[in-house]
């Protein structure tokens, strides 16, 4: 095992490393950005190296002052927790080529499934299903018609040159797909100068369901169930849960399967995510895999209670996973709210100081930060601040815990998005399970005009 | 902040014709600074401690003082990157300079090793090295104060 | 279920039951006394009633105007939490005359369990093996030998007007008996003028082990696992566990079978704890019945995912117990370390105004506590501020949880026990689970001394 | 601490001959007094405040006030019971006092109904009502405010 780590990260995922390390006897190195000399990680950290000033590329993402950082501690290891450099295959390599162990996969890993287009190619040669789509732009109107039919409709017809809705049109039925087309290029002319467009799977109320997956050197891969990722505004999650509503026993068997296969298919090593569509008849598809710890790492943790950065790190250090998938048994429902320092209406940031601070406990209630009071929330970097998950013995009690926590919770001196998380945990909808990707969007519509929330 | 280091700047403040505190913990920062009529604090009689140097347990708020700020005039050469500091180019040869030495910018002072490079750290200013702030062969972070040069008046 | 519930006590245990009510969608009534005004739980609660001044006898256990209180906002039942009113069999009494719900057993089982005597009595009788003594006093050198051999040696000869260890002689063969107890009844004449001495059987490093029981109001009883809390300083309880190093399956299922048996002996309805003594030998004596939930209960609620507090309050209702014996499962183990405002070396209480608190937090971390920035800790009352409770997948995980969550926790303004529970997590005894009730004593008296902790 | 604090501090210490600060927070004290020669800190012109009375972010700690406080002068009676306020005997009878009756100290000015007991409240002074705080049937708290009487001159 590692005797010191060196954790090339800020804010909460970096405080959730050094935990992990600290709780298996291992020293950690904090690095800091300039703006960042009294953050909860730096305190914590049994080390502390300053790397660069607020400028993320200067600092968090400088891979030479990292390096000597650990070269200079004696770190054996880096931990990269997410974004900043944790998916930077040339980071893992330099890492591999002076002999510090990046805590992640391997660089080739890395590398292709950072390819969406090979990472698609190859889980089409091991049977996995991909979102289906034509090959490419599509001129003549038979092609139209024959793709459309291998796809298998709905279909949603784009341009290629396109982008905020124009030259897109949705058809249910062959015998609507010509007009369409057509409508569709003359559109994309007028909007583009460019009149391609192409296929691809149309997909009503979709949910995105992610597996996480836990993979040894020796190839030992096993799934610990799925997370619902499906509360989003504009691609960035928002809440997340496990299990999933829309999941029984079987079809967490199913997309297991897939995941554990998709995985195998690389040689993947250490943790990773499989993130699938469901459709609303509960088929799957691939859509990419990430090759990191995930921000929603936590509500798999509630459910399995399994230590996922401890394991990481443990199979990082070349041991045999010795966790079997029978060991694997979910247990209740939980949930992570996202608590970002941005205005709950108009999603602007919203850095500041934080003057008062109180994060909410008691039975089933975690609550991963790095703020302090009187701690600043710089500008430079996401503005996710807090996670609050809970955990309770089902989906109902887990909603009536958040709710109770988010009332509980306070953050004064800048914005977050606990307000809105307030009125989510309120709508019967969301209470019921029927969300999709697209509900965020049109439940936060739905809602009436309001001035900036407290 | 304990008692002893209270009556320490009590003293400080009593003793000296000027006085210069600064106090900092926890979010709050405090600075009081009073001269008799407007010397410049340059004057201050040689011997005295620059008070800004007391140790108060003082974690600051944004870029921290990693070491004492330098008397007015005096520039301060800081660390570009992370890595260990060399005075020479190689373990038997002479220091790039040494204390007193007269150093003309774009001049080297020094090495910084990193990931096997050696960094060949510039002065920023003409002038005169006054202090040497890091050892020989010592690691050095982001920003860590390394020479202090007084400027001379540009030729 | 109730519409309504008044918390008739303080701090976080006010905290806790307000919490689960919530959860439970279940209004809340906060009493307080003039110095708890600005007290998170008052804060929490949807109701807030002033019963008085800071002195707990005319307010927190002043039952006219807690009755008062829940009469003018319409509370249809009390929960007492534990200390103030918890036991009181009147207070219980009171409660059913004037139709406001009692939360806890009936006051007959109050009563009944709070008599030692009879308890000890009915115990016997069921066939529950009690703590063996002689029936009172001794006064004849053929009694002694007799008693000694009936209760088994090592035997303990007390003065029955004695306290201060004068007049006390630990036997632990029958030769030497008649002379112990002859020196036994001239100090004990020499030092409280009365020569009466009793016999007691004596342990060596005995556990202080609980069994946790639910009951509902048809007599289905089930206990939940036990608590190991031997680590006690002059009888007052500062770190829990669960499950017992000292306990293996079979006699888990031996003790939750007779605390089940000691339940149902006196028809007992609610929450409850069954108190043994269990000796090197792995042989158990029921102490005493504790008739509320108790300041220790988190440790069982994380290992058996059973929010104990919902089902405390979901009995009171009427609703009979959902679980079996067969669905209580432990998983994992559970520490509580019992953060109290007083000073870790002379145990002298703190009051004082907390400056700064930053509870540590992530995965298997919980801490229930009321404390707030810039809150008081008042000298009426217990200085238990706050609770610091870790989950893992084994004893020494959550050790090394612990140890880590202690050095996060962060509270400035008050003197607090978190020192001296570093210390005795450092303990490589402590840390192999060779506790027992004279560890504490022990463990501080063979500490160097030291200045005024931190 | 804001600025303008801050700025007052500074002032503060410029102006006065002597220099007297207390700053508190967050588990930090610092307090600096300055003396010129040593004349006691009596001798501080009036006028200027004494300096450990800023507020510094002091939140008030222990009761905190359920409701203004009356003109000097008045006193205010407190319910010593949690429950119904009634201000007379009966719901058909009359009340014991109205706005502006002289009362005796002793004398009844309402009945506070706690678990079917009805509580007399007496008066603690002699005196004039001159508020009636609680509406009749009202639920009252402990330490809740119910008349504000304005003493008489002791007969």
């Amino acid at each position: 095992m590692f005797k010191k780590i060196l954790v090339a990260n800020r804010s909460e995922i970096a405080v959730r490393v050094i935990q992990a390390c600290h709780e298996l006897g291992i020293k950690t190195v904090a690095v800091y950005s300039e703006v960042d000399a009294k953050a909860l990680h730096v305190r914590l950290a049994d080390e502390q190296i300053c790397i660069g000033p607020p400028d993320a590329a200067l600092s968090y993402r400088n891979i030479p002052n990292i390096l000597s950082a650990a070269e200079i501690t004696g770190a054996e290891a880096i931990h990269p927790g997410y974004g900043f450099l944790a998916e930077n295959a040339h980071f893992a390599e330099v890492c591999q080529s002076v002999g510090i162990k990046f805590i992640g996969p391997t660089a080739e890993n890395i590398a292709l499934m950072g390819d969406k287009a090979k990472a698609r190619e190859i889980m089409v040669k091991k049977g996995i299903p991909v979102l289906p789509g034509s090959p490419g732009v599509i001129a003549e109107e038979k092609e139209a018609l024959e793709a459309a039919k291998n796809i298998g409709y709905p279909v949603i017809i784009k341009a290629t040159a396109g982008g905020g809705g124009r030259g897109m049109r949705v058809v249910t039925q062959e015998e609507d797909l010509l007009s369409a087309f057509q409508t569709a290029q003359a559109e994309a002319k007028t909007a583009f100068g460019d009149s391609g467009v192409y296929l691809e799977k149309y997909f009503i109320e979709p949910r995105h369901i992610e597996v996480q997956i836990l993979a040894d050197e020796r190839g030992r891969t096993i799934y610990l169930g799925e997370r619902d990722c499906s509360i989003q505004r504009r691609h960035q999650k928002l809440i997340e849960e496990s299990p999933s509503p829309a999941v029984d026993e079987s079809l967490r068997r199913e997309m297991g399967a897939m995941a554990v296969e998709a995985a195998k298919s690389v040689n993947y090593c250490n943790v990773g995510t499989v993130e699938f569509l469901l459709d609303k008849d509960h088929r799957f598809y691939f859509m990419e895999m990430n090759t990191r710890i995930q921000v929603e790492h936590p509500v798999t943790e509630m459910v399995t209670g399994i230590d996922l950065v401890k394991e990481q790190i443990k199979l990082a250090a070349g041991q045999p996973l010795d966790l079997r998938q029978h060991d694997v048994r979910l247990r209740g429902h939980s949930f992570e709210c996202r608590i970002n320092a941005e205005c709950p209406d108009t999603f602007t940031p919203s850095p500041g100081t934080i003057t008062n601070y109180r994060p909410p406990g008691g039975l089933g209630v975690r609550v991963d930060s790095a703020i302090l009071c009187n701690s600043t929330v710089p500008p430079y970097y996401d503005s996710l601040i807090a996670k609050l998950i809970v955990h309770a013995e089902n989906r109902d009690a887990a909603i009536a815990r958040m709710r109770r926590a988010l009332d509980e919770f306070t953050i004064e001196g800048v914005k977050t998005t606990i307000p809105l998380h307030k009125r989510i945990f309120d709508d019967p909808v969301f209470q019921k399970g029927r969300i999709s990707t697209g509900y965020l969007e049109r439940f936060i519509s739905s809602e009436p005009a309001r001035v900036s929330g407290t | 902040m304990n008692l002893k280091e209270l009556k320490e700047l009590i003293e400080l403040i009593q003793k000296s014709e000027i006085a210069e505190l600064e106090v900092e913990k926890s979010g709050v920062r405090v600075r009081i600074k009073k001269e008799s009529i407007s010397a410049p604090i340059a004057t201050a009689p040689v011997g005295a401690p620059p008070v800004s140097s007391v140790p108060i347990a003082a974690p600051a708020l944004q870029i921290p003082p990693r070491a004492p700020s330098a008397p007015t005039g005096w520039s301060t050469l800081k660390s570009p990157v992370v890595g260990t500091f060399y005075r020479s180019p190689a373990p038997d040869a002479d220091p790039y300079v040494e204390l007193g030495s007269v150093v003309k910018k774009g001049q080297i002072l020094c090495v910084i090793e990193a990931m096997k490079l050696m960094n060949e750290i510039e002065s920023e200013w003409d002038g005169k090295i006054v202090e040497i702030l890091v050892e020989n062969a010592q690691p050095v972070e982001y920003g860590e104060p390394l020479f202090r040069i007084e400027p001379l008046a540009s030729t």
